[in-house]
């Protein structure tokens, strides 16, 4: 029952602060920080909660029979075996806390930055979140589908309405790119509904259920495909994953926030949730080349970035560098590099998101990303050239920051797996280092190419900032804070997968 | 590492040293107020927080080592737990310090010299815009270091050594106005990044097949589990030694230190001459167990030490830049170290680890000194005539040199120096020609230093010095280094004459202090057991080697560089450009990467999805033809499918 | 014809005298609301019957009119469509009300002549259903007599129409020749199979099948009708006139055509069906249909052809339900006709409100920067385009999940991975349109008519500041609140439909 | 085979073909008034007589004359069509009509006198069984009429 | 009466059908393309004929009364829109009708949209 909160709240807030905000357009800001902060406020209720600082009756012990900790289910459409089914892990709790937080970085960062139809604007975020959180929440695959989809529409309206000069061309193609993948795990789904149905009799589309039914390797492995090309495109692996760079760099900054912090996520999220433990057999069969296209992803996305000259088309290469370790952290199959890609899902989250923040707000200040254009800026704006320069460790993976214990992690993990794509994904980390100081050293080192007279970072964005950078930090020192909350979901995955690869 | 085994005795000893996690502490703390008020501070308060968390730091860290002499721990080593750091699938390294011989001689070092130099800063630096951020850098770097050197299990020194490596990177292009400092800067991280991927490799390695990354772990489960010569052990021994040669600037990987001079006198003289390039030294001597069981690798280290004793120091004959000079020196000298963890020296190589860091930091604080003198000039042949100038400076430039050369009066080079040789000597093999290339070194080394000292301090000025440009800076009369400055150097001279009684050869009526106390972290053998003869055979050959360097460094001075003959000009400008090694690099690895980026710059996938939405568009221009509005082509349209829709019924 | 059977086919009465009332009122008054209201009345009268008639299906009248659950609930699909288009006719007919009567009169006929077709069970009322719907909408296609499209479009859909009727008629010929019987209901059982005589004639009737489903091979005439005709009419063509070809071909045709049995891959074994060609290609016209209805309209600019190719796609979706046979597949078409009928008339409604009386609002350009002078109109148009490609929140989200469910429940793979590459296809061309019709609308100064204006000169700004009669608005608004209202909770309907037994297939 | 069918089924095609090759609408018009007169024939022959009467009426009669009122009104002469312009189509109408002839060809062609199926038992069905239907063609009508009213208004 | 085997009666249909097919196809002039199409219709009428006098049954002639009428009523509407499009273009090439496309397609410029 708490968890359709989540869905809920940013959904009626989003709608009061449309409403509100046709008057007054604070109003809608001010209700989008509402519904954020309460999803926080939510989350770190239930974590308390899970991690047993508070006893919650309505939290079961995870792992013990079921793996959710507490579930909703509503009868939605009985005739076709989908019901409106939420369920709460420890994944999808982080996933949720991220969520929320990320949600308060977009809506702080644009906080002046957005001035044409600021209540619309923070309607379409407050239904992406929404979608979002629906995404991490679902344990219905319709409904999981459902939301999945609906992320997209007011992304699209995000993109195509408040971005940057090729906004159009930018949201189509992230749109096309989603709903390929879409529309194939749809038909999956539906195929594996049907498979199901004539095994068993009954109509069901609950993950559970589905979970059990046993399908021709070859079925199987159509079907997991049409679940990777959904996730793959979202994550976004490596020959997938031209839609990004467009659409983060055409996206206002809290939309490419949303889209690197978040949507991304949803990708990794739905391999770890539905494609590994839906077809075992098949994702084992699969591993190898998921591994390679992991690989190569990670060093492609490296030398892209190095290659760009757009600031945000640079940290959005290196989304794909990282979301790499991601899919790489995955498929190796060990309890190490699955809670390392869990871990990098979080990090990447937190530190691309204030990445954009940071780009965002000197975009807002000089209108443009071109790096050929900036230099020398550290004498005049500090602190950001500071938050800058954490960020940039970030994107190093520099030991202190919880980047590196995810990144280590999973190579650690990895390295019995596969030691040629540990080793490769190594020098991913010297390309990172490559364009990382590239990035940081071509805006705020050297001396200015322009004369720019530009305020340092606000108060607001000071904030953003650091709340984030405290998070890298502490995390990065004690990242068993969230490596303990998602064990269960990794053990839980593996076992389903050894199960699997058994039967 | 769990402490559990030994809880039960180890009470006491934890109890006294759980405290020490303020060493590395204090100068952290110091950097996050910098980083955090620093800009709005005083300089005067800068200072203070800047030197005097690394001063605190020092102090709490010479307390530890007396309690830690006092009273050894049982083991010869207290570690104790700050908070489990990782948690994942059995896997779980905890954020820990241990403290035994070889750490305590470590952050004696850091903290003693790094407090000497932060002191030496505060007047250095005095003029600089960028003061606070300077100092917090450096806190930070002490800090990092600190935990690299208290680390009790590898991942925790990974977490120092990137640490160091940042603010090398940070200090390095700390006048981030030149985008030459920005390229030394970018070359130095990523080289040394280089190295600590193989690093890290070795630390997966350690991992998975080991379970653990406690460097006391390690070494027992190691020698229980593998054989010496085994195939694990060699990959991980040559992954560590990877990581090694990339702080130590040691072959391959050496090309950054030179570049890395471009960064203030004092970080040079901190950073990149007395702690992080030791790092490695520190590295393979933490992990010598390792290397024991991989001979072959050991002898890698030994080759690489050689090598690099002669390579850096033909080099720096050819230097004009004064810091690069001393730059080289450092390579050359800490091919000295490797050569000595070569022949599994390892005490030795800490010795000579530490009289390094006295001799070469005061090289480097005093060659800041001339540089403020003659108004930021860095080419000797612009110097001269320095030493009648400011003798003080002279003096203790001279005083280094001599320990760098090893000659007497000075003690901490000779002995240090003759220890490894003679080591190096009775180890026998292989060791022999190690020490001969370890003799032809020191006949090199004090050639280099005196053409230095000559060119510099002897003669009359070349360039006219401006001295009163930058006077409060060097002193009133801009003659005499001022007494912040002039203390650090004086306390460092000292420990130059006088660091050599720490383990003063035998057959001088010394003892071997330190390496007595060393052996209770590192495995015995570093004593020399040699009969006497041999080793004042071999103090005599090397004394006369580096004698006889001052009289050939007399001439080459003499001559000065005009009247080089054509090919030794040729040689001379081989060597001055580092052997061509960054030019080799260059078209090697760098123009690769940089074409293979740019013909892409527009992601040739990106180009393949494109074509594929023009296909769609193509087809659908294709057949826009059939929608031509005419109204027969509509029925013709009708009839054709009937006439297949028949067909299709009358065929199948 | 008995007391029973007038209860029967009431609606259809009723339907006729509404028609005829409306021609006497047009005699005597000038006035558009009289034809406009009693039409209308007519219409809900004719619909409330239907639900009446429900009682007592299944039933048959006079030997070519059978009535059971699921043609009654086609029927009301038509009443109901054609109860919205008329409503949305108003913006058509301002201003030239004298002609209001022959409108409507025409209008109700040719409901009339689709609810005979829906229901009909022998050739005779087959063909008189059709071209009863034909030849009214001869006259309502051209209705703008000014307009030279509009006539141009009437005439190639006379032609056509009338060449297709005669494939129809002699397919017929055809099959009666053969098996002596004009009956539908024993399609599939009269034919004797010795001769391929009646498969031949089957497959002529194809062709006049295929003409009013506009698929291809014979989609061709599409968009030029959907272009030349008003708004409404267009909508009416697009749904009332398709959707009671789908009954019929679902109820009668289904076991004749795909037959029933199990499943090779891509077609279903044509156990039973007259000829084995005919699953073929029933396959082949669904997958070219999605292909060419979707590709087609990638490059198109006017909103109105983007819709009538779309329209070519949608028909090739329910196709592969039809394929697919079975209780679901009917489902699934029953749904996906509801879902696709709601979508298409609110888009032609809001197409008709931004039209005025002599020509309709067609070209891209007069949808730029909508967004920012008729906020509720484009939320109620981009709904439909929404719909229309298949996104959730929408019905059309949960058609196109029926028909993927029903044609993997028959394992046509192949086609179901066609349709949800086309589904992909499409969102291109919706989008495009629904990316126009936003233009501008986040930047400064968008409320007023300067951003975005069309290029196409005033009309649009002229229409709109015309603002819809609240009648309109309603019906948009009622249409576009059914849209999302079956996307989010499509359960009642479902079970309504699982309700409707039949004796399709 | 009977003389009569073949005679008026060969007079028929013939009409046909030179129909549809005419310039002038009114000669077309009137080979097509043959065409229709010679099926007429065979209608008779086959024992329809009723609808053969109708076909001279109606459509040979009314129909075509509404044909004779348009040509009057705007007397139309069509352009000459290229002879490769009939290329397509006929081939198009060949493999029709093959495929047509084929499929008939299956049956056994025995000729069974054909059954006089009078007026009587034509009215009977139509206004029995077929009543519905009389009436849903009377709307046909009606439709046509009014839909050709409301073309043919002049705008006011 | 004559006995004629049925097939012929359908063959004679099918032949002017396909005349009449040739016709629609060809013919430019829409009068004449109207006249065509009737010439299908009344194939169509014939085979009824032909099939209902092989089953001995009025449904054929029944069939053809009812195409009559539906003939009739499109030509009524087909003449009318005819003389409307005369009218405004003065000639009946029904080539010449592409208003719609021409209309929704200026140049193909508005078509290269996205």
């Amino acid at each position: 029952m708490i968890l359709v909160l989540f869905i809920v709240a940013p959904l009626v807030l989003g709608v009061a602060g449309w409403v509100l905000g046709r008057r007054q357009a604070g109003y809608s800001r001010w209700c989008a920080l509402a519904g954020n902060l309460f999803n926080l406020c939510l989350a770190a209720f239930l974590w308390l909660g899970a991690s047993g600082v508070l006893s919650l009756p309505f939290l079961a012990v995870p792992g013990a029979g079921s793996p959710w900790m507490a579930e909703v289910h509503w009868p939605w459409v009985p005739s076709l075996g989908i019901s409106f089914s939420l369920g709460l892990d420890g994944l999808s709790l982080t996933l949720l806390g991220l969520t929320a937080l990320l949600g308060i970085m977009a809506v702080l960062s644009s906080w002046t930055g957005i001035t044409a139809r600021v209540a619309f604007f923070h309607f379409n975020i407050s239904l992406v979140l929404a979608g979002i959180n629906g995404v991490f929440l679902a344990t219905d695959l319709f409904l999981f589908v459902f939301f999945w989809e609906l992320m997209l529409i007011p992304m699209y309206f995000l993109i195509d309405l408040w971005g940057h000069e090729n906004r159009h061309k930018a949201a189509v193609k992230f749109f096309l790119f989603t709903q390929v993948g879409g529309l194939l795990m749809l038909v999956a789904i539906i195929a594996l509904a049907v498979l199901h149905e004539m095994a068993t009799g009954t109509w069901t589309f609950a993950l559970q259920d589905l979970m059990g039914t046993v399908v021709s390797p070859v079925i199987g492995m159509l079907l997991m495909l049409g679940f990777f090309a959904a996730f793959a495109v979202k994550l976004p692996a490596f020959p997938l994953h031209t839609w990004l760079p467009d659409a983060h760099t055409e996206a206002p900054t809290a939309g490419s926030v949303i889209l690197a912090g978040l949507l991304l996520k949803t990708g990794g999220y739905g391999l770890i949730r539905f494609a590994v433990p839906l077809f075992p057999a098949a994702s084992r069969a699969f591993a190898p080349v998921a591994i390679a296209l992991a690989a190569a992803g990670i060093v492609y996305g490296g030398i892209m970035a190095f290659s760009q000259k757009d600031m945000k088309r640079v940290v959005a290469y290196t989304s794909v560098s990282h979301l790499g370790f991601v899919l790489l952290g995955i498929y190796a199959f060990t309890p190490l590099a699955l809670s390392g890609a869990v871990l990098q899902m979080v990090s990447h989250g937190i530190s691309t998101g204030a990445l954009f923040v940071l780009v965002g707000a000197l975009q807002d200040r000089i209108h443009t990303r071109d790096l050929e254009r900036m230099g020398g800026l550290w004498a005049q704006v500090p602190r950001m050239g500071a938050a800058a320069l954490v960020l940039c460790m970030a994107l190093v993976g520099l030991p202190g920051l919880v980047n590196f214990v995810s990144e280590f992690l999973v190579l650690v993990g990895t390295w019995t797996v596969s030691p040629v794509a540990t080793v490769i994904a190594g020098f991913g980390l010297v390309i990172a280092t490559v364009y990382a100081l590239r990035l940081f050293q071509a805006a705020f080192h050297g001396t200015p190419r322009e004369k720019w007279t530009l305020p340092d970072l606000s108060p607001r964005e000071t904030g953003t900032l650091f709340l984030a950078i405290v998070l890298l930090v502490l995390l990065g020192l004690y990242p068993a804070f969230i490596l303990g909350m998602v064990g269960h979901t990794v053990s839980g995955v593996l076992a389903q997968l050894a199960a699997g690869g058994a039967a | 590492m769990p402490p559990q085994p030994r809880a039960a005795l180890a009470g006491r000893e934890l109890e006294m040293l759980t405290w020490t996690w303020c060493i590395p502490a204090l100068p952290l703390a110091g950097f996050l107020v910098l980083a955090v008020f620093g800009g709005r501070f005083p300089r005067g308060a800068t200072a203070a927080v800047g030197a005097g968390s690394v001063g605190l730091s020092f102090a709490a860290a010479a307390a530890a080592s007396v309690l830690f002499i006092l009273a050894p721990p049982a083991g010869g080593f207290s570690s104790y737990v700050l908070w489990q750091w990782i948690n994942a699938g059995g896997f779980s390294p905890s954020l820990s310090f241990t403290i035994d011989a070889l750490s305590v001689v470590m952050i004696l070092v850091v903290t003693g010299v790094g407090f000497l130099i932060h002191l030496y800063s505060t007047r250095f630096m005095a003029d600089e815009e960028g003061y606070s951020r300077f100092f917090a850098y450096m806190n930070l770097f002490v800090g990092s270091m600190l935990i690299l050197v208290m680390a009790s299990n590898l991942l925790l020194l990974y977490l120092g050594w990137e640490g160091v490596g940042l603010c090398s990177f940070l200090l390095i292009g700390f006048w981030y106005k030149d985008p030459e400092n920005g390229r030394s800067a970018r070359k130095a991280f990523i080289v040394t990044r280089i190295g600590d991927v193989s690093l890290a490799i070795g630390l997966f390695i350690l991992a998975t097949t080991l379970g653990t990354l406690d460097v006391k772990e390690i070494a027992q489960k190691a020698t229980a589990s593998w054989q010496v010569g085994s195939s694990l052990a060699v990959a991980v021994a040559a992954l560590l030694l990877g990581g090694a040669v990339g702080k130590s600037a040691q072959l391959p990987l050496q090309t950054w230190l030179p570049d890395a001079m471009a960064g203030p006198s004092p970080v040079s003289a901190l950073i990149h001459a007395a702690t992080m390039v030791t790092a490695g030294v520190y590295l393979i001597a933490r992990t010598n167990a390792l290397f024991s069981l991989a001979p072959a690798v050991q002898m890698a280290v030994g080759i690489i030490g050689a090598a690099g004793v002669l390579v850096a120091g033909l080099s720096a004959l050819t230097q004009r830049n004064i810091k690069r000079v001393l730059a080289y020196s450092t390579m050359s000298q800490l091919g000295y170290m490797f050569l000595a963890l070569g022949i599994g020296a390892w005490s030795g190589a800490i010795f000579h680890l530490v009289t390094h860091a006295f001799f070469k930091s005061l090289l480097f604080l005093g060659a800041g000194v001339v540089i403020l003198a003659v108004n930021h000039e860095h080419d000797i042949y612009a110097m001269g005539g320095i030493a009648r100038k400011s003798p003080f400076t002279f003096w203790m430039f001279l005083i280094a040199a001599f320990t760098l050369a090893s000659i007497p009066p000075t003690t901490a080079g000779f002995s240090s120096k003759d220890l490894i040789l003679t080591l190096a000597w009775q180890s026998g093999g292989a060791g022999r020609v190690f020490c001969a290339l370890g003799l032809a070194g020191v006949f090199i080394t004090s050639v280099y230093i005196f053409r230095l000292v000559f060119i510099v301090f002897a003669g009359s000025p070349r360039a006219p010095a401006s001295a009163s440009a930058h006077g409060h800076a060097a002193g009133r009369d801009g003659t005499q280094a001022g007494a912040v400055m002039g203390i650090p150097l004086a306390i460092l001279a000292v420990l130059c004459l006088a660091g050599g009684f720490l383990a003063l050869p035998r057959d001088l009526g010394g003892s071997p202090y330190i390496l007595r106390f060393l052996q209770t972290a590192l495995p015995a053998g570093a004593i020399p057991e040699a009969p006497a003869r041999t080793e004042w055979i071999l103090q005599l050959i090397s004394e006369a080697a580096s004698l006889l360097g001052i009289p050939v460094a007399w001439l080459v001075y003499r001559r000065g560089r005009s009247s080089v003959p054509a090919p030794a000009a040729g040689v001379a400008h081989y060597l001055q450009n580092g052997w061509g090694f960054d030019w080799l690099y260059d078209r090697l690895f760098v123009r690769s990467f940089v074409w293979l980026a740019r013909i892409n710059t527009r992601d040739v996938v990106d180009r393949i999805f494109d074509g594929v939405g023009g296909l769609f568009m193509l087809l659908s221009r294709a057949f826009r033809w059939t929608q031509n509005g005419r109204v027969r082509w509509y029925a013709a349209g009708l009839a054709a499918g009937a006439v297949l829709i028949v067909a299709a019924v009358v065929l199948l | 014809m008995n007391a029973q059977d007038f209860v029967g086919i009431l609606p259809l009465v009723i339907l006729a005298a509404a028609s005829l009332l409306v021609l006497f009122a047009a005699a005597f008054t000038r006035k558009l609301l009289a034809s406009f209201v009693i039409s209308l009345a007519g219409l809900a009268a004719a619909i409330v019957c239907a639900g009446i008639a429900a009682a007592q299906a299944p039933f048959t009248v006079a030997g070519i009119l059978s009535f059971d659950r699921f043609v009654l609930f086609g029927i009301v699909l038509i009443l109901g469509g054609t109860f919205f288009a008329a409503i949305s006719s108003w913006a058509a007919l301002r201003g030239r009300s004298e002609e209001g009567g022959d409108y409507f009169f025409l209008f109700l006929l040719s409901a009339l002549g689709a609810c005979i077709l829906a229901a009909s069970s022998a050739f005779a009322s087959f063909f008189l259903g059709l071209e009863l719907m034909s030849v009214s909408l001869y006259a309502l296609i051209g209705w703008r007599r000014e307009s030279g499209i509009g006539t141009e479009a009437a005439i190639k859909y006379l032609v056509i129409a009338g060449a297709s009727s005669a494939f129809l008629l002699f397919g017929m010929a055809l099959f009666y020749a053969e098996t002596g019987t004009m009956d539908l209901a024993r399609l599939a059982t009269a034919a004797p199979g010795q001769s391929v005589l009646a498969p031949v004639g089957l497959g002529m009737i194809l062709v006049g099948i295929g003409f009013k489903l506009a698929v291809v091979p014979f989609h061709l005439w599409t968009p030029d009708i959907y272009d030349g005709a008003p708004a409404p009419v267009t909508g009416f063509i697009a749904t009332v006139s398709k959707g009671a070809m789908v009954v019929v071909l679902a109820r009668a045709f289904a076991p004749a055509l795909v037959g029933t049995g199990g499943v090779n891959g891509l077609v279903r074994e044509s156990a039973g069906a007259v000829s084995a060609a005919f699953p073929w290609v029933f396959a082949m016209i669904a997958g070219l249909s999605m292909f060419a209805g979707n590709i087609l309209a990638l490059r198109e600019s006017n909103v109105k052809r983007v819709l009538a190719y779309s329209s070519i796609a949608h028909l090739g979706y329910i196709l592969v339900a039809f394929l697919a046979g079975g209780t679901e597949a009917l489902r699934a078409i029953a749904f996906y006709l509801v879902a696709y009928f709601a979508t298409t008339l609110g888009a032609f409604a809001a197409i008709a409100e931004l039209s005025t009386p002599e020509a309709d609002a067609g070209s891209i350009e007069e949808y730029r920067g909508l967004a920012a002078r008729r906020p509720w109109l484009t939320a109620a148009l981009t709904a439909m385009l929404l719909s229309l490609a298949g996104l959730p929140l929408t019905a059309g989200f949960v058609g196109k999940f029926l028909i993927l469910r029903a044609g993997a429940g028959a394992e046509l793979w192949i086609l179901a991975v066609i349709l949800a590459v086309n589904g992909t296809i499409s969102i291109f061309y919706y989008l495009k349109i629904v990316s126009a019709m936003f233009r501008g609308f986040a930047e400064h100064g968008s409320g007023s008519a300067s951003e975005g204006a069309p290029a196409g000169g005033g009309r649009t700004v002229a229409s709109a500041a015309l603002r819809a009669p609240f009648l309109a608005a309603a019906a948009l608004a009622a249409l576009t609140l059914a849209v999302v209202a079956l996307g989010v909770f499509p359960s009642p309907l479902l079970s309504f439909i699982g309700s409707l037994t039949t004796s399709g297939f | 085979m009977n003389a009569a069918f073949a005679l008026s089924g060969i007079v028929a095609v013939a009409a046909t073909v030179m129909m549809i090759t005419r310039r002038s609408a009114v000669h077309a018009l009137l080979y097509f008034v043959v065409s229709l007169l010679a099926s007429a024939v065979i209608m008779f022959v086959l024992g329809a007589a009723f609808v053969a009467a109708l076909e001279v009426i109606v459509y040979a009669g009314a129909i075509m004359v509404l044909f004779v009122f348009v040509i009057m009104l705007i007397g139309p002469e069509s352009t000459p069509i290229p002879g490769r312009a009939w290329i397509g189509p006929s081939i198009l109408g060949l493999v029709l009509l093959a495929e047509l002839g084929w499929a008939i060809a299956q049956g056994a062609l025995q000729g069974q006198p054909a059954t006089e199926v009078g007026p009587k038992q034509v009215g009977m069905s139509l206004f029995g069984p077929y009543i519905l239907g009389a009436e849903i063609a009377a709307f046909l009508l009606l439709a046509g009429l009014v839909g050709a009213f409301h073309l043919g208004r002049r705008r006011k | 009466m004559a006995s004629v085997p049925f097939e012929y009666g359908l063959l004679l249909a099918g032949v002017l059908f396909a005349l009449g097919m040739i016709g629609v196809i060809v013919r430019r002039n829409l009068l004449f393309i109207l006249l065509c199409v009737e010439v299908m219709l009344n194939a169509a009428g014939l085979a009824f004929v032909v099939a209902g006098s092989r089953w001995g049954q009025p449904d054929g002639q029944v069939m053809f009364i009812f195409l009559l009428s539906m003939a009739a009523a499109e030509v009524a509407v087909g003449l009318a829109l005819l003389l409307l499009h005369f009218g405004r273009k003065r000639t009946l090439d029904a080539d010449q009708m592409k208003e719609g496309n021409a209309a929704s397609a200026p140049g193909s410029a508005g078509r290269e949209g996205a």
